[in-house]
Parts: C-alpha cells; sequence; structure tokens
C-alpha cells in the first residue's frame, strides 16, 4: 500500500524534562483501535467501503465499523470515488469540519488520480484527493477489493501509531 | 450526620463509576450484539474486544473540542452534561438489593420521573444550542416524543402504586419478594394475600415499549434518525460532548431496564425464591438490556406521526381504561 | 397510513439534503423548502459526480469505451455493458454465437439478484433498519464470488466484447451457480419474512411515495418504478433482445403506486431472474463464445443506431450516432434513473420528510449513472 | 398497428409531405461489412444532410421504428400527437454538425404497452443562433433533459422555466459536447 513516510506531528515535538512518550503512545493505539469513519461515498469504491464493512470482511474487528454520518464524529475520511470540481469544495469543508486528529484515505484510482476519467477533453474531475486533502494512505483499485481497503486501514494504524497489530510475516 | 454526607458522596462516587462502566461496556456490548445479530464477530481483537471501550474513550477523550461559530455557547457546554448528569443522579435511589441503595426514599419513583424529563430538555439544548437545522428539527422531534410518552408510563406507573401503596422503590420491589408468582407482572399476585391482577401484562408492556421511546432507542430514535437528519440533535458535537450523549443515552437505558425490573419482575427477588441479592437484579437487567439491542437491530425506524400516533390514540387509552380496571378490581379483591 | 393534514405556516426554511447525506446514497443534493417537517418545494442540484461519460465516448474507440460503462452503474454493471455490446453489435453488423447470447443473459440476471439484493439492503437502511443490509449483502457476496471467478472482478465488470465473451464459463461455474440458486430462495423467503411482514416497514411504505402511471410516462419513469405504477413494461418482453425471447418469465407488476409496490415488484423480480438463470443454466448450448468472423477495427457505417436494454434500475438506451470512423460521431446515455429521479420534485411535494426520503430509497438511485 | 397511425398523423403534419424514403441511404450502409464502410465514405461526405420528412426505420438495424426530421416550429405538435397516443418521452438530446453549422435536438419516444414503436424526432438549428421551443409544457419530464441538453450544446429552450446548467457546475458558460469545445 503506498504510505509515505512522512513523520508524524508528534516527532517534532521539542523534548522537555517531562516525558509523554508513553502517554503518546497509549493515546495513538487508543486512537487507531476505533478509528470512525465519516459515512461518505462518492462513487464504485463506495460499495466496496461498505461490503468491508459488512457481514464477511467485517471492519468491526478493528474498531472500524462505526461510520458516521456526521463529519464531527469521525476521524478518518475515506475519499471513495472520483471527485469533481462541482464536489471539491464540498469535501473540503467536511474535511474542515472533522476534529483533529484526523486523517484522509483516497480508496481507489479515481481518488488517487482521477483514475480512467482523466483524459483529454476532461473538465470535471479534480486529478485525485491529494490535490487539496493531506492524503494518508493511497489505496488503489477500480475499485479495491475489500482486502485492499482493511490493509490500507492497518497500514493506517501502523503510520499513525508504529504500532502493528501482528508480526508482518515477510520480515520474520 | 457527617457520616450521611460521606454516605452520600461514596453513593454518588460508586453511581458515576458504574453509570461509566455501564455505558462504556453497553457500547461494546451492543456492537457485538449487533455483530451477531447481522452474522459478523464484531470487535473482537483485542482481548476480545474487552479493549475496544478504553479505546474508544481513549479516542474521544483527545479528540479536538470543536464549537461550531454561530453556536450557542453556553447551552452547547451544558447539553451533554445534562443529558449525562440526571441519568447518574438517577442510579442514587434504584436499589440493588435489600441492603445496596444509596438512598431509599419516599418519593424514589417520582425522582426518577423527573429527573427523565431531564433528558428531553438536554436534546432540545443541544439541538437547539448547536444551530443546525438537523439538530432543531431532532430536538422538535424528541421533545414531541418525551412528552407524549411520559404520559401513559406515568399512568402505568400509577396502577403499580396503586397496587402496592407506596412510591418507595425499595418497598416496591420488597413487596414483590418470595418468587415469580409474587411479581407484580404475574396476573395472580400473592405477596400480602390474594390478588388478581390480570392486566398488569398489559402495564408492563406499555411500559416496555414506553422506555423505549424515552431512552430514544430504535424504533423510537427519531432524534438521532440516522437516514433523515444525519446525526440529529448531535450532528455537531464530536469528541466527548458526542461521548458524553452516548454515556448518557445508555446511563438512561440501565436506569430503564432497573425501572421496569424493580417495578414489574421482582427486583433483586429471585424467580423461585432462593438467594435474594444483586446478581438476579444484575441479570434481570442485563437481559432487559439484551432485549433492547435485539429490538434496535431488527426494526426499522417509526415515523414521527406513526410514533406520536400510538402513544396518543393507542397507549394512553389503553393506560388509563387499564388504570380505571386496575383501580375496580383493588376495590373488588 | 398517509400523513396528518398539513396546516401551511408561512415561515419556511431550507434544508439542504446532501451533497453528503446518509440518505442520498451518493452524493446528490435535494434543496429542499421545509414548513417544519414537511416539504413545501424540492429543488434536486445533479452534477457532483459529473464525469462526462459522453464526451469519453466520442474521444474514445469503442473498445476502450467499454469499461466506462460498467463505471456508470457499479451496482448492475453487466446490465450496462450489454447495452454497449448490443448498441455495437446492431451498429457494425456482428453476429454473436449463441453460446455467448446465453452467458450474457446468465451473468445479467445475476447481477440483476445482486443489484436488488443491495438495494433491498439500502433501502431498509433508509427506513432505519440496519441488519437486513447485512444479510443482504452476504448473499451478495455468494453472487460476486461467482461472476468474479468468471469476469476477473467484483463490481466493474468488462466481461463482454463486441461479438462474444472474454471468457467461457466452465462446470465448476454452473455448479456452483445452481448451489447457489436454492440458497438464494431461501433468503428470499426469510426477507419476506423479516421485513416485508414488519409492520413498522409496512406502516412506513403503504400509500407513501404516489406515483401514478400517468405521472410514469409524462416524466419517462420505467424500471421498477413503471411496474410498480401498473404498467406492464419491461424491455426484455417489449422489445426482446438478446435471446430473452427464448425465456419463460413473468413481469411482476403492482397497481399500488406506492413505494411498497415498487419494493415489491423488485423482490418479485430476483425470483423471476432466479428463473431465467435456471433456464439459462438448462438450455446452455455448447459452441464458440467468441464469432469466428469479426472485424479487427470496429468501424460501424455511417448512421444513427439506439439499444434499450432494461437493467436493474430501468430502460437504459444508448444512442451511437457513428460517423464511419473508430470514434463515435456522439455517444449518448439515456440512464434510467435519470428519469426516474427527474418525478421525485413533483412528487414529494406536500410529504413528511422521512416519507419523502423513504420514497428516494423507492426509486434505486445510483447517483453516478444519473450524473454520467 | 399504432406504427401506421403514428405515420399517417406525422405525414400530415408536416406541410409539404415529403414521400416516404423506404430504402434509405444509412440503411444500405448499414449491411455492409466494415470494409466497404471505408472506402464508401468519401464519397459520403459530399453527401447533403437530411431533408425534413417521414423515415420508416428497420428496428433491426437501427433500434427504431420511425425517424422523423422537422423544423423548430412543427416540434410541438409533433410531440402533441405523441402525448395523445400515449408515448413516453425516453430522452432528449443534442448532436453537433459542425461541418453544416448546424445543432440538432433529438428527442426519443417509445411505449408502454406491447405495439412497440419507438419514435425519433429530430430538429436542426443553425449553431449561431440555437433556438428549440420546449416541450416541458407537455412532457414535464423534459425540463431535465432539456437543461441537459442546454448544458451541454447550447440549445436554448424557448418557454423552459429554469433553464440553469443542471450537470454542469452554476456558472459554468461553457458546451463540453461542442465539437470546437476546448477545457
Amino acid at each position: 500500500m503506498g504510505t509515505q513516510n512522512v513523520p508524524s506531528p508528534l516527532e517534532e515535538i521539542p523534548s522537555s524534562v517531562v516525558q509523554f512518550a508513553a502517554a503518546d503512545k497509549l493515546i495513538n493505539i487508543g486512537r487507531v483501535n476505533s478509528f470512525w469513519p465519516l459515512t461518505f461515498g462518492i462513487a464504485c469504491c463506495a460499495i466496496e467501503m461498505m461490503a468491508t464493512g459488512c457481514a464477511r470482511f467485517d471492519m468491526s474487528r478493528f474498531g472500524a465499523e462505526v461510520f458516521r454520518p456526521s463529519p464531527r464524529q469521525a476521524d478518518l475520511m475515506i475519499v471513495a470515488g472520483t471527485v469533481t470540481k462541482k464536489m471539491m469544495p464540498g469535501i473540503k469543508v467536511l474535511y474542515d469540519q472533522m476534529p483533529e486528529p484526523k486523517w484522509v484515505m483516497a480508496l481507489g484510482n479515481c481518488a488517487i488520480s482521477g483514475g480512467p476519467f482523466a483524459f483529454e477533453g476532461q473538465y470535471s474531475i479534480v486529478l485525485g484527493a491529494d490535490e487539496f486533502l493531506p492524503v494518508d494512505v493511497y489505496i488503489p483499485g477500480c475499485p479495491p477489493r475489500p482486502e485492499a481497503l482493511l490493509q490500507g486501514i492497518l497500514d493506517l494504524e501502523n503510520k499513525v501509531s508504529g504500532w502493528n497489530r501482528w508480526k508482518n510475516p515477510e520480515k520474520a | 450526620m457527617d457520616l450521611t454526607i460521606f454516605n452520600a458522596v461514596i453513593a454518588v462516587v460508586i453511581a458515576i463509576a458504574f453509570a461509566a462502566a455501564n455505558a462504556a461496556y453497553l457500547v461494546l456490548a451492543e456492537r457485538r450484539g449487533a455483530g451477531r445479530i447481522q452474522r459478523r464477530p464484531g470487535p473482537n481483537v483485542n482481548l476480545f474486544g474487552l479493549l475496544q471501550p478504553p479505546a474508544d474513550g481513549i479516542k474521544l477523550m483527545t479528540k479536538q473540542l470543536m464549537i461550531p461559530g454561530g453556536a450557542d455557547k453556553a447551552l452547547f457546554m451544558v447539553a451533554p452534561v445534562l443529558a449525562m448528569a440526571p441519568a447518574i443522579m438517577s442510579f442514587v435511589t434504584i436499589p440493588f438489593s435489600n441492603t445496596i441503595v444509596a438512598h431509599s426514599m419516599n418519593v424514589g419513583v417520582l425522582m426518577i420521573f423527573a429527573f427523565a424529563s431531564f433528558g428531553g430538555m438536554a436534546i432540545l439544548l443541544a439541538g437547539w444550542g448547536s444551530r443546525n437545522k438537523y439538530g432543531v428539527m431532532a430536538a422538535v422531534r424528541a421533545v414531541s416524543q418525551n412528552i407524549s410518552y411520559e404520559v401513559p408510563m406515568l399512568i402505568t406507573v400509577i396502577t403499580i402504586v396503586m397496587m402496592t401503596g407506596t412510591m418507595n422503590l425499595h418497598e416496591i420491589a420488597s413487596l414483590q419478594s418470595g418468587g415469580f408468582w409474587n411479581w407484580n407482572i404475574f396476573p395472580v399476585s400473592m405477596s400480602d394475600g390474594f390478588m388478581l391482577q390480570p392486566l398488569m401484562p398489559i402495564s408492563f408492556l406499555i411500559f416496555f415499549i414506553c422506555s423505549l421511546a424515552e431512552t430514544n432507542r430504535a424504533p423510537f430514535d427519531l432524534g438521532e434518525a440516522e437516514s433523515e437528519l444525519v446525526a440529529g440533535f448531535h450532528t455537531e458535537y464530536g469528541s466527548m460532548g458526542f461521548g458524553l450523549f452516548f454515556m448518557g443515552e445508555y446511563a438512561n437505558i440501565v436506569i430503564g431496564a432497573s425501572l421496569i425490573t424493580i417495578l414489574f419482575l421482582g427486583g433483586w427477588g429471585c424467580p423461585f425464591g432462593l438467594y435474594p441479592g444483586v446478581w438476579w437484579f444484575l441479570l434481570k437487567i442485563y437481559l432487559l438490556i439484551f432485549s433492547f439491542i435485539w429490538i434496535r437491530w431488527t426494526f426499522p425506524r417509526t415515523t414521527i406521526y406513526g410514533l406520536l400516533n400510538l402513544s396518543w390514540k393507542i397507549l394512553i387509552p389503553i393506560s388509563l381504561f387499564n388504570l380505571l380496571l386496575t383501580a375496580g378490581l383493588l376495590k373488588v379483591f | 397510513m398517509s400523513g396528518p393534514i398539513h396546516i401551511r405556516s408561512d415561515e419556511t426554511f431550507t434544508l439542504n439534503v446532501g451533497p453528503q447525506h446518509p440518505a442520498t446514497h451518493g452524493v446528490l443534493r435535494v434543496k429542499m423548502e421545509m414548513d417544519g417537517e414537511y416539504i413545501v418545494k424540492a429543488e434536486t442540484v445533479l452534477g457532483y459526480i459529473h464525469r462526462m461519460h459522453e464526451l469519453m465516448g466520442e474521444n474514445r474507440t469503442y473498445p476502450q469505451v467499454l469499461p466506462n460503462l460498467s463505471r456508470l452503474d457499479y451496482l448492475g454493471a453487466m446490465g450496462y455493458t450489454h447495452a454497449h455490446v448490443l448498441a455495437i453489435e446492431r451498429a457494425a453488423s456482428i453476429e454473436v454465437p449463441e453460446r455467448a447470447e446465453y452467458i450474457r443473459v446468465l451473468m445479467v440476471e445475476l447481477n440483476r439478484i445482486s443489484s436488488h439484493l443491495f438495494w433491498f439492503g439500502a433501502f431498509v437502511m433508509d427506513l432505519g433498519g440496519f441488519t437486513p443490509l447485512m444479510y443482504a449483502i452476504e448473499d451478495r457476496e455468494h453472487i460476486l464470488d461467482l461472476m468474479e471467478a468468471v469476469t476477473g472482478s467484483r463490481l466493474t465488470y468488462c466481461y463482454f466484447r463486441f461479438g462474444g465473451l472474454y471468457n467461457d464459463v466452465d462446470d465448476d461455474f454452473i455448479n456452483a451457480t445452481r448451489a447457489v440458486i436454492p440458497r438464494l430462495r431461501k433468503s428470499l423467503k426469510k426477507y419476506d419474512a423479516l421485513v416485508t411482514g414488519n409492520i413498522i416497514f409496512r406502516k412506513r411504505l403503504e400509500g407513501i411515495g404516489p406515483i401514478s402511471a400517468e405521472m410514469c410516462r409524462k416524466y419517462g419513469a420505467t424500471g421498477p418504478v413503471a411496474r410498480g405504477a401498473g404498467l406492464d413494461f419491461d424491455v426484455r418482453k417489449n422489445e426482446p433482445y438478446s435471446v430473452y425471447s427464448e425465456f419463460d418469465f413473468d413481469i411482476p407488476v403492482y397497481h399500488e403506486c406506492d413505494s411498497l409496490a415498487r419494493y415489491n415488484v423488485r423482490m418479485d423480480e430476483m425470483e423471476q431472474s432466479l428463473r431465467i438463470i435456471e433456464q439459462a443454466l438448462d438450455k446452455l448450448p455448447e459452441g464458440p463464445i467468441m464469432p469466428k468472423k469479426k472485424p479487427k477495427l470496429i468501424k460501424p457505417p455511417k448512421g444513427d443506431y439506439y439499444q434499450a436494454v432494461e437493467t436493474a434500475r430501468g430502460s437504459f438506451g444508448i444512442r451511437i450516432v457513428s460517423d464511419g470512423t473508430k470514434n463515435a460521431y456522439r455517444f449518448k446515455l439515456r440512464s434510467p434513473t435519470y428519469s426516474n429521479m427527474s418525478l421525485f420534485d413533483e412528487a414529494c411535494e406536500g410529504m413528511m420528510i422521512m416519507d419523502a426520503l423513504a420514497m428516494m430509497g423507492s426509486l434505486d438511485l445510483v447517483i453516478p449513472e444519473i450524473d454520467r | 398497428m399504432i406504427k401506421d397511425t403514428i405515420k399517417q398523423a406525422f405525414l400530415d403534419l408536416l406541410p409539404d409531405p415529403e414521400p416516404i424514403i423506404e430504402e434509405p441511404v444509412v440503411e444500405a450502409a448499414a449491411n455492409d461489412t466494415a470494409e466497404d464502410g471505408k472506402k464508401k465514405k468519401a464519397v459520403k461526405k459530399e453527401e447533403p444532410p437530411r431533408v425534413n420528412g417521414v423515415l420508416e426505420c428497420d428496428h433491426a438495424a437501427h433500434g427504431y421504428d420511425i425517424d422523423v426530421q422537422l423544423e423548430p416550429g412543427e416540434l410541438l405538435a409533433a410531440v402533441m400527437i405523441l402525448d395523445k397516443n400515449d408515448f413516453f418521452l425516453e430522452s432528449i438530446t443534442g448532436v453537433d454538425w459542425i461541418k453544416e453549422k448546424q445543432l440538432e435536438s433529438v428527442y426519443d419516444f417509445s411505449r408502454y404497452d406491447f405495439d412497440q414503436c419507438r419514435v425519433v424526432i429530430r430538429t436542426r438549428t443553425p449553431r449561431d443562433n440555437p433556438n428549440i421551443p420546449t416541450i416541458s409544457k407537455i412532457y414535464p419530464g423534459a425540463n431535465w433533459h432539456e437543461r441537459e441538453t442546454h448544458d451541454f450544446f447550447g440549445i436554448k429552450f424557448e418557454g423552459h422555466p429554469h433553464l440553469i446548467p443542471l450537470l454542469l457546475p452554476e456558472d459554468a458558460d461553457f458546451h463540453p459536447l461542442l465539437k470546437d469545445f476546448k477545457p
């Protein structure tokens, strides 16, 4: 999955006499165990997002099934589908309405780069959600499979807290 | 004198702890229960999901506190507290067993209803204070719902009060000790002499429906009708404000279940008269809470007019009739 | 039970339902002028997922456009690609082997069931019941498994080719499909018991959102919306394409015109689709899946071609104006939900918001298909 | 058969009824293979634009039965005939004939009953001042279709109650499906 190694803002805090590292770690692990995504589907990928939340794949195992319809209660924005120029301000507002800390996932090729709709003569779409949002995890696919979304959530957990649910079998 | 104050403080602390723990773990129970009903595991990875509520709590507490521009700051801040506090206060008078009761009051039933009516107020303030159209609509709905369902609920409670002759919850529960045939729900009650009460199951049913509606649970969750009003009255609440609403909701459920248990199901008494104690009480309330969860994940939502019609056209006439007949029966037997 | 009598007050406010709203199933916006809980006037604003498929159809060659059709309506993608290949085959006069036609019908009907199952779950979720969605999606996953084994994708299929198919089905697929049919039949019975009979559910739908046959005609509504208004219109029967004339199936029609009628139509349609699948499996002929003679470059002769098919949402049409080159001169997509949605503004006037949203759910909207 | 009724009604409507072209030119091309089409293309380019008139088409080859081309002024009367005969509006769209400096508006009609008859009405208007009367008074469903056609082609529908962009942004001043459109 396309995670980037951007240093988390917590690492930039200058060290002081009192160390909060342990507390920070605990807080981050708490956060990553309860990503509440925003109920916000745009196109095809939203169906796979719903499929991920439903019976067979069940995002709830990782505490991430609480889809909140209000951005105030959400931590994670999954941009699932093509972002059009008409919709972009709306998505920006939704992102701004989410309280910190918040994360963004670009689900599917459209949200990554415009996908199949970036063609000559296109006037309507934004070429990827990262044109106006700080995307944390990119999940390619058209649409991505539910397993890919689950892996994306696990990657985001790792990115936020540096904590792994399981040992990486490839490294061991 | 000092001891009384000390006792009261201890009681309140225990009540808060009990309410908070209950609320936190009931959320988990709800999520796991929903999962079971929906053929999926639910949150189960960290210690069978037992660490899920702390994780949610940590997350909610460390989230940014946002007050939307244009909101009434004071109302916006006070509403979640008002949703949570009365629920905790109600715990003070609930007898968990013959000995475990913080303060046994003569007007315990009345006090709980007084506090319960705060719940509607909190929703109104939340919806109004957040200056959100969905919020206001949800608030208006929730208030009309609370008002409509308090009436049949109170009328039903009067039948109990008439039968037992007291408003003290502890006494009401004590009168039902012995076995399930002594419970108020049972049509033939024998605690102090033979009493024929064929209408008590109806009272129980009305009370059960009303407590579902009073706690804003599905199928009566019009205040936070997710598919229509986004998130209802707490649309603008994030972080712990939302958390308090959530906890308040579950604390209210516990209160509702406790009240049903005490009024109808014999409180801490064993169904067969053996080893009465707090465990029976907890068993009963958690069974009731499970049925609440079950109902929530089974039924679709009613409409606002369907809901009000149910109360004013069906439940209130039935409960009034019920009251009248019960009074007549009490006179005869 | 319809709503109580509404006494209008002078004060109204505007409520924006969408673009991000749980009930709109995507990015649709309805500007509602509200009087309390009542809708005085509604205006739908579209275009939030307008991706300009039609211009793509003109800029790209015909095979290149094929994947687009499944992005149009991701729930019933097979039916839409079917329309495209049929249109091109009609324009370029390509013969299709019989086996391919049968497999196409098989796939389209499987896809129709999966689409209706998803709609069923989402519709009940609109009404506040969350659990049926889970059951429906679980059943849907079984269908997706079948289709994935053959087509290679879960949602946005690009399985049909001009003249035939990309991949032949094998015995495993046929056996697995035969095994899934009784399972789905059982599920449909379960949904009937669980949802259709539920009193709250019926009270919320009976008599709510009336759409009369005349209104359907004036707005060009098709599919289950028209069939719920007593019109026995189904392109598969009225204007048989592919090999649909070989199959024995009924058009479910309900005359109540309300949301429950539209719900019932779709539930019955799943049963009919199962019947078609059974027959297609029985009749499946042997043979090739691609024609022997097929032009290397698809260049339909100059002219104007129209092809209508019945998708899960109604009559979908493709108009191709060809100028004899490998790109279309004009590529018009007539999407059924566009017409179905256009009557929402008029139909929801005077309704309460929760009834209006229940009606919106019963229209079975897929927003990218409206906006194209 | 409704087909004959409608055809006769259209023939009566048109002021100078053209003879029905039984074997239209486009039809002949449809039966040819692609290779032949290539050769003929050079010839066809000089073909004049289609004249107004009623055309009976082969449903199997084109997907519709009756194809009428008429002046914008006759549109309302023609649509009224279809309305009386219980047709429903499938869609409205446009075609940009840039070489002929004309915009064509295409109306698709169909029927709900089994007497299947798809009717296509075309009307052409000059490209520099495209004006066509609205049919949204007869078919309210045309409202959205006409707005969409206005979005994409800039055809102005006279008398339309609410001709603002529907699919394009509210302030859009471009018409993407015109052949000379550059984003």
